[in-house]
């Protein structure tokens, strides 16, 4: 049955999935580094162009795959960043390559994995099925591990191993919280497939016992909280930024835990459509507050400038969930926001920190200074991607952080104290850091690195720009799928 | 329209900022950043004096839509946005002016030229925004563009920490005051100022204390102000004129914006809370500015000692309108608002002085300056008359507005309220406590710097600063005699704006003969500057005349006597130091803790014996160390979370699951 | 204005001649200040070397200053043509420019002993000038107004024992006494180093510039004499709408006042000694705590 | 369905939760791969019973994989491992076996509670089925927290694995994707930790994650 439903992957929707699958045979079985970095590029651009049709022409839902308001947003998201992202290793990889940090054989295997990666996440996001949803999931999480020990260092190795056990308990508990949902939903649609599909759980959700989605719910939150990174399940994602590749810190701060975090919103609707259940706003809440100000108190200590950053995507995953947890159009449609600008800007800083680490030859912030004087352009990037991720004006995270803490304070004022006493804890940290980091007499090698600023500054471009002026389609469609989140 | 001009301006301001990004790779960029800053200053200039003029009614407005969606960004010119651009365009004016020849002299200026023209353009943006959004972008703008420019002398250690310590405090305002307009918006999210202004604010109180927070930490209202002697010095002189001549007084606009026009004041005990902090920061201010021996963070302190000033005169015009009082209100607004207008002027000059001083000598420590007076006598005619303005003595500027501060005191044992009747009268020996330091220290400040033989070769080599600075000094200079002199003018100019905000402004001041000024009736009080001003002239040249004419003309130079044992070392002089000592010694060792520790060489003994004064900044110890300390304890402890074993990596999930679980069964 | 310039000296001979005769001594006769003044005038002046042009024309400044405060305090008469020009805080003020200057002029040479005295007399002013305020504050509150002529008017009017306006009375000498320098502030009499504040600032000065300078000292002397005269005991004086006769009445008042006060100055200076620089401030502390007390006073009520 | 039919249901699930207790109690590295494996043979058992009694043939898939691959292939590779590398045959563990037995009651009792509350209106064999089902899974975790050396805790993973499939299979008529999904993701994973066994091998002479852990992140 399955064959018949996937039969029709011709259309756009299918060409998103294909694409990518496809390209990972392909550039499995292709030598060479120069030819499938630029492959890589063109594959990742193919799926962008893919995914931006899904915008115009939209197909019917089928049983496993669907587009909705909601998940054409992270589509787009995901493959946009994800194009950039391989531009962007392109460049890093030739580096690690001429330094030998890589060999030929696992640069084929790092490309192969990248475009796997992409499937992965682009199926779990178009998925229509929790069943199938779930499995691209663990699919992304298995593909990053391996990614994360390519480098096959004591320290990789350590970060991997830590990523792939927490990682698989998470998933377990999320597939538990996924068999309760179905065990919920059966009575009402009966049993096989209509139960595991997500068009007609939201339709019906009213019908389902209340009390099986609670304990479902707690399941799914520590399954899927785990993958998004919230404290304290948060311990895989700070070594698994910084010691993996830097391309795939990038992919998995902009890309993945905002996967998981679909896969939780998508949980929420469920429940919110369920009045009797209890509303799961207050635990994504708390657990969101919990990160933020955990994450704001983490930066202070750190020495490695991309775990660092690991633990500024904490604190934002936390700002999020802290956002939609608050539900309302405009805390849903700040929460949407920042999470789109968090994405660009937090892989741009990758951007940046990679070509960093690569021209002074470590990641050790005590050895990186006075950037704006050795690498000018690098520093300010820099300076402007942390401008920009601490909430500063004229960039778009302040847009949204202005709506969530607004609107949080009009209802919820405690909260919103709270809030803000994390998000300047967080602000004095990055701030301290940069001003070492960027500013001061320059240490370590003042060489010119070969970088490829177009990606980072593309991004950072798009953040300033959506700080300014917001397209009204964007805003429309934004404010749609807001309501759409409840 | 006029506002589509202004926000022309600003856009010419902006498109400076690109181009100087552009081009910082060429040398003389600053040659025309900073004359196209001139230029667009001194048509929002224009502009800003027409509508202040004409006060057309109703204010013309314009709406962008950019900024926050389904709102847009809301830009107005009613008469207050009209004279808070005046200041600001007249400050950034003559910032650029000066810095047209003080820029080349700048050692980096690939870090001065992009954010310059971007901070006047925020500092305009403030002024001009008319929701919420907008104003806090422009106002977080305009403090990350002074903090790039903080940090544009980088290498020093000092600037990065006065950054650092500038960009947190000034991110803490920002919050605090988007709490605040998110009381005042309400859950609705209606964030234009108009819609604010229709609904009844929900907590007042709370809302205000917030308010006061948000802008006082950017005007530097103690406690608040730590950052701003930091910040102010770090900066290029030009900057620091505008940061404490202009930015200072965007926050005060923040401050009148927001309680007099969104909130319209309510309660009386809101104007206690301003009071008291006001005077507090008044004395303390000037106490800290009589402690320093760096010129220009001593001129930091002197910002931090007028912002009070000017809160109190805020303070009182919140009393009397609580009270219905109207025309004292509008005598306190006014004279806070003059004030405003003042301080920009000559604060901007002394900096644009240090900064003449800082290019000639490359020294900002008094104590390796003196002399100056010799080889720079422009710059030091042009600072005489700021250190003459600032310290309140007529006839220049400084003395009517405090004047009419002191006009207001003097009308407030009418207001009924038991506390203020105490508070009030305390607040104004504190105020002419404060204005007698303030000469004292300019004593000082000039004394030291200017006067008195040179302490060292540097200062003794000093040479007359560039045409461009010298032009702007003295045009500041002349325009603080001008208001000093014709206050009734600007007092009228400012009529409108009080009218709008309190409801009353004060008797229209250029019909009365000899142009002299009266606050309420001619029979309780009048000062006409003109005339104190033409009286001195009149007798100084008459003194002159005459003694001229019947005593000995011959002059003999000679060495100076000095009770007939001069000494040939400079060394000897009076210090900054040493000038403030019995100041010290009287206030010094309650506010500041201050001790001299003696080191006295024995007889014989060929060491030098040394003295070393201790200062402590209690505001600090008291409210910043704390804080700092609590972050980094908890930080340390948290961190160990970063070292625990998978396994009890593990265990967390586990206790966390657990735990829901039990939740789950128990609740539910 | 000139009745003020003509009288100012004399006063400073008249409290000489006294202080003279109540030490036993005979003393200067009653017109050498102004032989002192001629004969600095005729000398020539010597000025050190690095002096200023601010060095030179301070003294016309600091004299026209005072001068004009003092010219704006009714003498004999209210309702001066000018007197609106300034009311009583424009007068500290004045006064406070030109200490401003004084001290000024004190750092300009470089000698230590020039930093003393200016350091010093910016450390009384910090307290005097307050003080001053405060008194202005407690005299206005009770005269509805900060005019002199208006206040000296309502005094007359409606004169009756107030607790404010005593402490205002009193805080108002040790000002005086302490601006004009005199015991035990400051004695004007000393060159010796260490003791003195207001000689040490001028001690470069010489000739016609000395001259200026003691002849505003003297003028400020006069005037806050006449200040005191004019707010507390304002009988006798003209009225705006008064005759000659009125006039004449006011001016013989007004010369008997200045006689009084001048003697009643002395008699203080005689009998209490120079106090310690560092006691100073207390003793002015005193006079701002009196006219604080003073203003709260009336804030509180209108009655005191 | 009649009453034996369930009873055999219930009692498999009950044995597969003693087995996890049993786990948690063994403290021979060889006693603990073989209770294991009789662990996944219960399971198996179970699986095969769901699929009779629901009439879902696919379900004998599954438990063909668990009794292929937990019963057999696994132990044997485990047991293969420990041999190589040597790893000392006793299991540290952190706190004491009785606690550990202590709080694996109370989780069994806890994840009663909150299945039997939840899951009101369900049938009962789904009722019972789920609620062993999360304490196979709870204790599953508890060993994994509670023990120190790595196959005691992959072996805590398989446990916990094994909960997941009795959930799955009592979960009625749940679609063949999932079976097959876990199936898979259960061989990726255990393909993943071989190589990791494999690779840390290469660096370690023990695969005691306490070795790795020397290492977290800041120590630069």
């Amino acid at each position: 049955m399955s064959a018949a439903e996937l039969s029709p992957a011709l259309d756009a929707l299918g060409a998103v999935l294909m694409i990518p699958a496809t390209g990972a045979v392909v550039l499995a079985l292709l030598p060479g580094y120069w030819l499938s970095a630029r492959l890589n590029v063109l594959i990742a651009f193919a799926t962008l162009v893919a995914a931006l049709s899904l915008l115009i022409a939209r197909p019917a839902p089928g049983t496993f795959l669907f587009v909705d308001d909601l998940n054409v947003v992270f589509v787009v998201l995901t493959t946009f960043v994800a194009f950039t992202t391989s531009a962007f290793s392109a460049s890093y990889i030739g580096h690690e390559l001429e330094i030998g940090r890589l060999t030929p054989r696992y640069l084929r295997f790092y490309h192969a994995m990248y475009q796997t990666l992409m499937f992965a996440m682009n199926l779990g996001l178009l998925a229509n099925n929790i069943g199938l949803m779930w499995v691209a999931v663990e699919l992304a999480t298995l593909t990053t591990v391996l990614m994360v020990g390519i480098y096959r260092t004591h320290e990789a190795i350590e970060a991997a191993w830590k990523y792939f056990i927490l990682g698989s308990v998470g998933i377990a508990l999320a597939l538990f919280g996924t068999i309760l949902v179905y065990m919920a939903a059966r009575p009402v649609l009966g049993e096989g497939q209509d139960a595991m599909v997500w068009t007609t759980l939201i339709k019906r959700s009213s019908g389902f016992s209340a009390e099986l989605l609670n304990v479902a719910f707690v399941f799914l939150m520590l399954g899927y909280g785990t993958k998004v990174g919230l404290a304290p399940l948060h311990a895989w994602l700070p070594d698994a930024h910084a010691e993996g590749p830097t391309p795939i810190s990038a992919v998995l701060s902009g890309l993945l835990l905002n996967v998981a975090l679909y896969a939780l919103l998508r949980f929420k609707m469920l429940l919110a459509g369920n009045s009797a259940a209890v509303a799961p706003g207050a635990l994504m809440v708390t657990m969101g507050l919990l990160s933020l100000i955990f994450a704001g108190f983490m930066l202070y200590r750190r020495r490695d400038i991309k775990r660092m950053f690991a633990y500024s995507s904490i604190e934002h995953m936390g700002l999020i969930t802290f956002a939609f947890g608050m539900g309302g159009p405009l805390a849903n449609f700040a929460g949407l926001l920042h999470m789109s600008m968090h994405s660009l800007t937090k892989s741009a800083i990758f951007f940046a920190v990679g070509h960093i680490a690569q021209a002074k030859g470590t990641q050790r912030m005590a050895a990186i200074r006075g950037l704006t004087e050795s690498h000018p352009v690098l520093g300010w990037g820099l300076v402007l991607g942390v401008v920009a991720i601490a909430g500063l004006p004229p960039l778009g995270i302040f847009m949204s952080e202005f709506l969530i803490v607004s609107s949080t304070f009009a209802r919820a004022p405690l909260l919103a104290i709270f809030l803000v006493v994390g998000l300047l804890i967080a602000f004095g940290a990055l701030l301290l850091r940069l001003s070492e980091v960027a500013f001061g007499e320059p240490t370590g090698s003042t060489a010119p690195v070969k970088a490829s600023y177009v990606p980072l500054f593309a991004h950072l471009g798009l953040v300033l720009a959506a700080g300014i002026y917001l397209p009204a389609p964007l805003v429309v469609w934004f404010q749609t799928v807001a309501r759409l989140l409840g | 329209m006029l506002v589509a001009m202004a926000l022309m301006g600003v856009a010419v301001l902006l498109a400076a900022a690109l181009l100087a990004m552009a081009l910082q790779a060429l040398r003389g960029a600053s040659h025309f950043v900073y004359p196209l800053c001139f230029m667009a200053c001194a048509v929002l200039l224009g502009i800003a004096c027409w509508a202040l003029l004409t006060a057309a009614d109703p204010a013309p407005t314009l709406v962008l839509p950019i900024g926050l969606p389904w709102i847009g960004a809301h830009f107005r010119i009613d008469t207050l946005s009209a004279f808070f651009l005046l200041v600001t365009n007249l400050g950034g004016a003559g910032a650029s002016l000066f810095a047209i020849g003080y820029g080349r002299h700048e050692t980096a200026p690939g870090r001065v030229l992009p954010f310059y023209p971007a901070f006047l353009a925020g500092m305009n943006l403030v002024v001009l925004a008319d929701d919420a959004f907008a104003f806090l972008i422009a106002w977080e703008f305009m403090s990350l563009s002074s903090w790039a420019l903080v940090m544009s002398h980088h290498l020093d250690a000092e600037n990065r920490r006065a950054g650092y310590i500038y960009i947190v405090m000034a991110s803490f305002g920002t919050l605090t005051l988007l709490l605040a307009f998110g009381l005042l918006a309400g859950s609705g999210g209606g964030y234009a100022f108009s819609d604010i202004r229709s609904v009844a604010v929900a907590l007042p109180g709370l809302t205000l204390t917030l308010v006061l927070i948000g802008t006082g930490s950017k005007a530097g209202l103690v406690p608040l102000h730590v950052w701003l002697p930091l910040a102010h010095p770090a900066a290029p002189s030009h900057v620091s004129a505008l940061m404490s001549g202009v930015m200072t007084k965007v926050a005060v606009y923040g401050f009148v914006r927001i309680v007099f026009d969104l909130m319209r004041p309510a309660d009386w005990w809101w104007s206690i809370l301003v009071i008291a902090v006001a005077g507090v920061t008044c004395v303390l201010g000037v106490l800290s500015a009589l402690m320093q021996h760096d010129l220009k963070r001593l001129l930091a302190y002197h910002t931090v000692e007028n912002i009070g000033i000017i809160f109190i005169g805020l303070g009182l015009a919140l009393a009397f309108s609580a009270y219905g009082m109207q025309a004292p209100a509008a005598l306190a607004l006014t004279a806070a608002l003059f004030h405003v207008f003042n301080h920009c002027l000559f604060k901007s000059l002394l900096f644009f002085g240090a900064g003449a001083v800082l290019n000639a000598t490359g020294e900002r420590d008094m104590e390796h300056l003196g002399g100056l007076i010799h080889n720079m006598p422009l710059t030091a005619f042009a600072f005489l008359t700021g250190c003459t303005a600032i310290s309140a003595l007529p006839p220049l500027n400084g003395f009517v507005s405090e004047w009419l501060t002191f006009q207001a005191i003097l009308l407030s044992p009418a207001l009924p309220s038991w506390a203020l009747k105490l508070l009030v009268p305390a607040v104004g020996a504190m105020l002419a406590l404060s204005a007698a330091l303030a000469a004292a220290c300019f004593v000082k400040a000039f004394g030291v710097t200017f006067l008195g033989r040179p302490r060292t070769p540097l200062a003794a080599s000093a040479h007359e600063t560039d045409r461009a600075s010298l032009a702007a000094m003295l045009a500041f200079a002349l325009f603080c005699l001008l208001s000093g002199v014709l206050p009734g003018l600007f007092i009228d100019g400012l009529a409108p704006v009080t009218q709008g905000l309190v409801g009353a402004h004060m008797p229209a001041q250029t019909t009365l003969p000899w142009l002299s000024i009266v606050p309420i009736a001619e029979s309780r009080s009048s000062y006409n500057g003109l005339l104190v001003f033409v009286f001195i002239l009149i007798s100084t040249l008459l003194t002159i005349e005459v003694i001229h004419r019947f005593a000995s003309r011959e002059v003999r130079r000679g060495p100076a006597w000095d009770c007939g044992f001069p000494d040939p070392s400079p060394a000897t002089q009076y210090t900054a130091d040493s000038f403030a000592q019995p100041i010290r010694r009287v206030f010094g060792s309650v506010v500041f803790r201050a001790t001299e520790r003696i080191d006295m060489a024995a007889p014989g003994d060929a060491r030098a014996s040394r003295l070393t004064v201790i200062v402590r900044d209690l505001v600090w110890e008291a409210f910043y160390a704390p804080v700092a300390g609590l972050v980094s304890a908890l930080a340390e402890w948290l961190n160990r979370l970063q070292f625990l074993t998978i396994r009890q990596y593990l265990s967390l999930v586990f206790v966390a699951l657990i735990g829901l679980l039990l939740l789950v069964s128990i609740w539910l | 204005m000139l009745l003020v310039l003509a009288l100012a000296p004399l006063l400073l001979g008249f409290t000489r001649k006294v202080k003279a005769r109540m030490l036993r001594r005979r003393g200067p006769p009653l017109l050498q200040p102004y032989r002192d003044l001629l004969r600095l005038m005729r000398k020539q002046a010597v000025i050190a070397e690095n002096a200023s042009w601010l060095f030179r024309s301070g003294p016309y400044m600091i004299f026209a200053a005072t001068w004009v405060a003092a010219a704006l305090v009714p003498t004999f008469a209210t309702g001066l043509t000018f007197s609106w020009a300034a009311d009583l805080i424009a007068i500290t003020a004045l006064i406070g420019s030109a200490r401003f200057f004084l001290a000024l002029v004190g750092m300009d040479i470089g000698t230590s002993f020039g930093g003393i005295g200016s350091s010093r007399e910016m450390m009384f002013a910090s307290l005097a000038e307050p003080a001053m305020i405060m008194i202005v504050f407690t005299v206005a509150l009770i005269a509805g107004s900060t005019q002199l002529s208006s206040i000296a008017q309502f005094i007359l009017t409606n004169a009756s024992l107030r607790v404010s306006l005593g402490l205002a009375l009193v805080a108002l000498i040790i000002v005086a006494i302490a601006e004009n320098a005199r015991i035990p502030v400051d004695n004007p009499a000393t060159h010796l180093e260490l003791t003195m504040v207001h000689e040490a600032m001028v001690l470069e000065y010489s000739g016609r510039h000395l001259a200026m300078i003691e002849l505003a000292a003297a003028t400020k002397l006069l005037l806050y004499v006449s200040l005191i005269a004019c707010i507390f005991f304002p009988w006798g004086l003209a009225g705006p709408g008064g005759d000659t006769s009125a006039f004449v009445v006011g001016v013989m008042s007004y010369l008997i006042k200045l006689l009084v006060g001048g003697f009643l100055l002395v008699l203080f200076e005689t009998s209490i000694a120079k106090m310690r620089v560092f006691r100073v401030p207390d003793f002015l502390g005193i006079a701002l705590m009196l006219g604080l007390l003073g203003t709260l006073l009336r804030f509180v009520s209108g009655s005191f | 369905m009649t009453g034996a039919w369930f009873d055999i249901a219930h009692m498999l699930a009950g044995g597969l939760v003693l087995l996890s207790l049993m786990l948690l109690y063994q403290d021979r590295m060889f006693a603990l791969l073989n209770v294991f494996a009789l662990h996944a043979v219960v399971l198996s058992l179970s699986v095969a019973w769901q699929a009779q009694v629901q009439h879902a043939p696919h379900l004998y898939i599954t438990a063909l994989i668990a009794l292929v691959l937990k019963a057999v292939v696994i132990p044997v590779a485990l047991r293969r491992i420990v041999v190589r590398l040597g790893i000392h045959r006793t299991i540290e563990t952190v706190v004491g076996i009785g606690p550990t037995m202590l709080a694996g009651m109370g989780l069994v009792a806890l994840s009663m509670v909150v299945m039997l509350k939840a899951t009101a209106q369900a049938d009962p064999l789904a009722r019972e089925d789920l609620a062993f089902a999360l304490s196979v899974v709870l204790l599953g975790l508890l060993m994994m927290v509670t023990r120190r050396n790595a196959v005691s805790q992959v072996v805590g993973f398989m446990s916990l694995e094994n909960g997941m499939i009795l959930a799955a299979a009592g979960a009625k008529g749940m679609p063949l994707v999932v079976e097959i999904s876990i199936a898979f993701s259960v061989l990726i994973a255990f393909i993943v930790i071989g190589v990791f066994l494999f690779r840390i091998r290469e660096r370690f002479d023990s695969v005691d994650v306490g070795a790795l852990d020397a290492f977290r992140g800041e120590r630069l």
